[in-house]
């Protein structure tokens, strides 16, 4: 799948708008206009965008609790999911769900889940819907080591190989699971483990938006024309703690210091196009400029916006009741 | 009209569902009747039969076979449900929510709340509940309390056959994700049903027999024994209104309390065990809410706190009868 | 005796247990602080530091963190348990019960009556419960209800600092499976908390307050609540009982009907889910044991039949209040 | 592992004895004399006796709701076990559990199983217990095909190789779960399965006893030295329908009657032995009368025995409450 100029900007901006949000939502909780539960998925833009840049309309991705990435990824609207994380009314979920339960059916977007595993039986269902209706549609279940141990996650794997299902799993690998080491809990291998199931695998450095993009154009190509499910092992880093307010004491002296420099996917990204001649800084630094503004923009809106009506809290719970 | 038994009730609303709409698969284990075998296809359709005759007419990509793996399919008629089609999942005991829970109560029951009122998960999960069977421990429980504490969970209990077909028809055009309990004692009953399709809406009792010294409530499987229980005392001059709610979620909670303000008396039957049961839940909602109306004590009528026995003497011990509830019933008068 | 919070005093408890019997072990995600890493260790022990310090006191064979695997660890207690060990699991949040439940309530809770009472399955589960976090609809629940619909399970909800350390105690040297509820809010309260070792027996209930015109039963968190109501109604010379059961499983009835007949007005505040909630479940023993005493309707102050909502606004509406409670005394006066 | 005669009798014995006792008790449920649901092991003895036979008192299994043959194999009383299955107060349980749920703790059997897949977590419990107490234990968990299916067993496989414990996962692929194929509903394959989770695994024909004993043995003495899970898969037949009732129409034609011939552990175990000396056929002869008389009792006992005190109904739910 070569991307032509107007993919690569594309793609960039979809990575700045992610990295952007988290690093204002990481500044924003720290000054306790943030409520609640906030994972941050800073530093792991390649594996979203790389992914989704090839999903469209008839695609659906599940998410997990690290999810405004995904979300951004597939197309959510940036100020609504910023109203949504400051629990506002107009946010993209009445201000209903917050960052935990962020979703867009509408966008093929199932949800972040404050549950882990909890997203491979749901893809499932998608890939059911796509391949019942024959839209040739893939459905993406993206979940993190951790979730890679959950029960739910590896009978989804059986599923989606005996029902020969268009499903992707994205075992994104930052190496925790909260504080606890991939290297650790994660027994055999991921790739092993597709192989168990009769998946095909592969294993990409999740910092480099075209290798990640180049392993799962192939597992979705082949999802479309009926091949079956395939497990996409991504090892990256998270640039901040598990959630908001985490002192990440279990991490190495000068780890983060030392991903920032080495292993951010923007700068690999910048570099790699730059070099190549693909793109120009200037291109990419206007984008940088665009993103800063509009994600400035909707966090001076979330502020000011308001709650949810009262009676909110007891709308929604059925269709009819 | 012809007698059917509460088996072919359901069947034939499946059935009858998945002619009219396209949107309306089926998946659970052995449901298209064992997948990959050597011997005869639709050999099975469902561990007691309730889905067979529907892999011959519907096909591979409408009746599936699963692995055991509740919570991935479970979990799949969620996800489908939420992307379009109004899948019927079977459970095939409700014994086995545990396995699969988070799927429906995290998920299916929390999407549109969470989601802010944008999604719609019309599914349905048939799940076999009770005792009776000499199933033991972990195939014969009730568990619709539990699955009715949950918001955004619609709960069914039919307590007949013609119930059975008129409230699965209805739970399948429902937009919410809906728990049907089929009794597994009473798929071989028989009654009069309707061959053409017919909806009995949900959250609207069912006022079996009319009477004026004693309301009493009962679901599914107790409906028919809180009725034997009615006869009897009938005859000691003692009638009885009986009460069907149909659903526990939503409940019909006016007719309840217009009853127990006409006679006074309340009795509630619940299969399930006591604790924090639709025999609570009845009796906290009259008490609050028709105190004035009652005349003397409600009375519960359920299992002990015990687990389903084994041996068939215990076990028939264990479920409430109709002795008990015509007990129950002499007791708030006494 | 120094004062402690919520926190330590569950901590305090655990490690003197330890201690004291070589049979307790604990496990749970991150219980030791995070396994494997490069940093420190004993870096979180659990998500929110409840068992920080036991991993360097106890070792990796005493104090174990787990995969993300609920059904296997919360398993694996009931197995170790059976086997002869007095594991101390966690279960994060109550929330994710949905993912391993059949091994709490079809494995450990049954294995004495299936297996004709020949096991002894000493487990303690601990997990968090309860909305005020901020923690929206997957992360906020209470839930105990499920647990106490279960025969064969200890449910206990402690109200407090020093509730807490005697009750964990207690649980540890019980014998059966108990259901350890703390409230994800109340980790920072502090109160006096003696430092040597100490039991508060479960199913006796603590009178918290005792007043001649309503009892008001609660729960956990809604004990506090209950008694700031009691203040306030005070002020307008309504004296009230305030009853915190300890445990839902086995519950105090007794106490319970005493205060009922005592009083004749009964208020019930559950933080659970309204429907078969523990609203329902006292209400319901109240309406069938003490209904002679009864001078006015049974009120019960719950959340509403919604899933716990993000907004701050909405969440804290959702939350039963002291006005709330104050509101209900009032109407059973009325 | 070189067996001496005692023991080749001693198994021999065992494997005659579940499959009198199976075929026993299909008579009387097809007579109506025992009421549930009962699932039948005949077919798969060489499983159950091949693994148990290197098991002592330090060792635990777990079972599945076809778990007679798994009782007798780890030394449940014969008696008790019948008296169970007609549901009388004198049986294994009182009289309350029944097929599905008949349990001896004194003897390490921690239970037949209504739930498919349970037997993994619990056993990974049982291991903890033989790790912590250094009682150079093991813990074994025996189910199915379908079973290695549910999350909560493959959740366990990890669960015992991330904590090193000594459990032995012996998947008894009897080719079906219920009327589902095992070809069907099993993605790639039960030992890639195994890789998959970082365990060492073995394929075994399960009609040879000394096929499992072998494979069981090497695993079982790894794990009382610290080595760690392993899995074997077992493939083998039932001879009855999944459970009595069950019409078996899924099958093929005459598969029944070719396996019966040819597929018979006791009969193989039987030429074998005999074939190489090391017993004699009226050796066997002599088990065979006294197995029969044994069980045949069993039936007459369990016919005539009492059923619970009604009082029995609310005891043993608690220790104390
Ligand atoms: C079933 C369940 N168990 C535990 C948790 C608590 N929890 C939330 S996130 C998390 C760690 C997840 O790690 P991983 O899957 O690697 O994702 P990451 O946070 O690294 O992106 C845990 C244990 C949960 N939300 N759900
Ligand atoms: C969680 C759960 N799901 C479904 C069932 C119903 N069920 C009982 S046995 C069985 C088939 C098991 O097949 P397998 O594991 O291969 O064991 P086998 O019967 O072949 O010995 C099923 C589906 C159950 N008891 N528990
Ligand atoms: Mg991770
Ligand atoms: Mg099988």
């Amino acid at each position: 799948m070569q991307m032509n100029r107007e993919d690569l900007l594309e793609s960039y901006r979809t990575m700045r708008t992610i990295r952007d949000f988290e690093e204002r939502v990481h500044e924003e909780f720290s000054n306790g206009k943030i409520p609640g539960f906030v994972h941050l998925y800073a530093g792991e833009e390649a594996s979203a965008v790389g992914v989704c840049s090839h999903l469209d309309g008839r695609d659906a991705i599940a998410s997990t609790h690290r999810g405004h990435g995904h979300c951004i990824a597939k197309g959510c609207d940036v100020r609504s999911m910023m109203l949504e994380i400051y629990g506002r009314g107009d946010g993209l979920c009445g201000g209903k769900g917050g960052s935990m339960h962020i979703a867009d059916l509408e966008k093929g977007m199932l949800g972040a889940n404050g549950i882990v595993g909890a997203g491979p039986p749901l893809i499932c269902g998608a890939a059911v819907t796509a391949k019942y209706r024959k839209t040739g549609g893939v459905a993406v279940a993206f979940f993190g080591d951790g979730g890679s141990n959950q029960g739910t996650t590896l009978e989804s794997y059986n599923l989606a190989k005996v029902w020969n299902l268009p499903v992707i799993f994205v075992v994104e690998d930052n190496g925790y699971a909260e504080s606890t080491a991939s290297t650790w809990s994660v027994g055999g291998s991921q790739q092993d483990r597709a192989t168990g199931f009769g998946m095909p695998s592969a294993l990409v450095d999740g910092h480099d938006f075209f290798a990640v993009h180049e392993a799962a154009g192939e597992m979705i190509d082949r999802a479309r024309k009926g091949g079956g499910p395939s497990l996409l092992h991504v090892k990256l880093n998270r640039f901040f703690g598990h959630f908001e307010g985490d002192a990440m004491t279990y991490r190495g002296p000068g780890e983060i210091q030392r991903l920032r420099e080495e292993k951010d996917s923007l700068k690999i990204f910048r570099a790699r196009v730059t070099e190549a001649g693909l793109l120009t800084g200037d291109q990419l630094d206007e984008i940088d400029r665009e993103v800063m503004a509009l994600v400035n923009d909707s966090i001076t809106e979330s502020e000011a916006a308001a709650p949810p009506a009262h009676e909110q809290l007891v709308t929604d719970v059925y269709v009819s009741y | 009209m012809a007698k059917k038994s509460y088996r072919q009730a359901i069947n034939e609303a499946i059935a009858q569902e998945m002619r009219r709409d396209e949107n309306v698969l089926i998946w659970g284990e052995d449901n298209a009747g064992g997948a990959g075998t050597e011997g005869e296809s639709d050999a099975w359709g469902g561990v007691l039969g309730v889905t067979k005759g529907l892999f011959p007419e519907f096909g591979p990509d409408r009746v599936l076979d699963t692995p055991i793996s509740e919570s991935a399919f479970i979990g799949a008629a969620a996800g489908a449900a939420a992307t379009g089609l109004r899948p019927v999942a079977e459970l095939m005991f409700v014994d086995f929510m545990g396995v699969c829970f988070d799927q429906i109560f995290n998920q299916a029951a929390k999407f549109r709340y969470m989601f802010g009122g944008k999604a719609v998960t019309p599914m349905v999960i048939r799940t076999m509940y009770g005792a009776g069977f000499r199933a033991a421990s972990q195939h014969s429980q009730a568990l619709y309390p539990v699955f009715t504490h949950i918001p955004g969970l619609k709960v069914i209990i039919p307590s007949s056959p013609y119930e059975a077909k008129g409230l699965m028809i209805q739970a399948i055009r429902d937009d919410d994700p809906c728990i049907f309990f089929e009794h597994k004692v009473m798929y071989d009953e028989e009654e009069e049903v309707p061959d053409d399709p017919y909806t009995i809406p949900f959250g609207e009792a069912n006022l079996t027999r009319e009477g004026d010294d004693v309301t009493i409530v009962a679901f599914g499987r107790m409906v028919q024994m809180a009725n034997q229980a009615a006869d009897a005392l009938e005859k000691d001059g003692i009638s009885c209104t009986v009460l069907d709610p149909r659903t526990t979620s939503p409940l019909d909670t006016d007719t309840i309390l217009e009853c127990v303000e006409d006679t006074g008396r309340l009795v509630v039957v619940d299969e399930a065990n006591p604790r924090c049961s639709m025999a609570s839940d009845i009796s906290g909602i009259v008490a609050q809410n028709a105190f004035k109306a009652l005349k003397g004590p409600i009375q519960m009528v359920t299992p002990p706190h015990t687990p389903v026995p084994f041996a068939p003497e215990l076990e028939d011990a264990f479920v409430p009868s109709p002795d008990k509830i015509a007990a129950a019933v002499r007791a708030t008068m006494a």
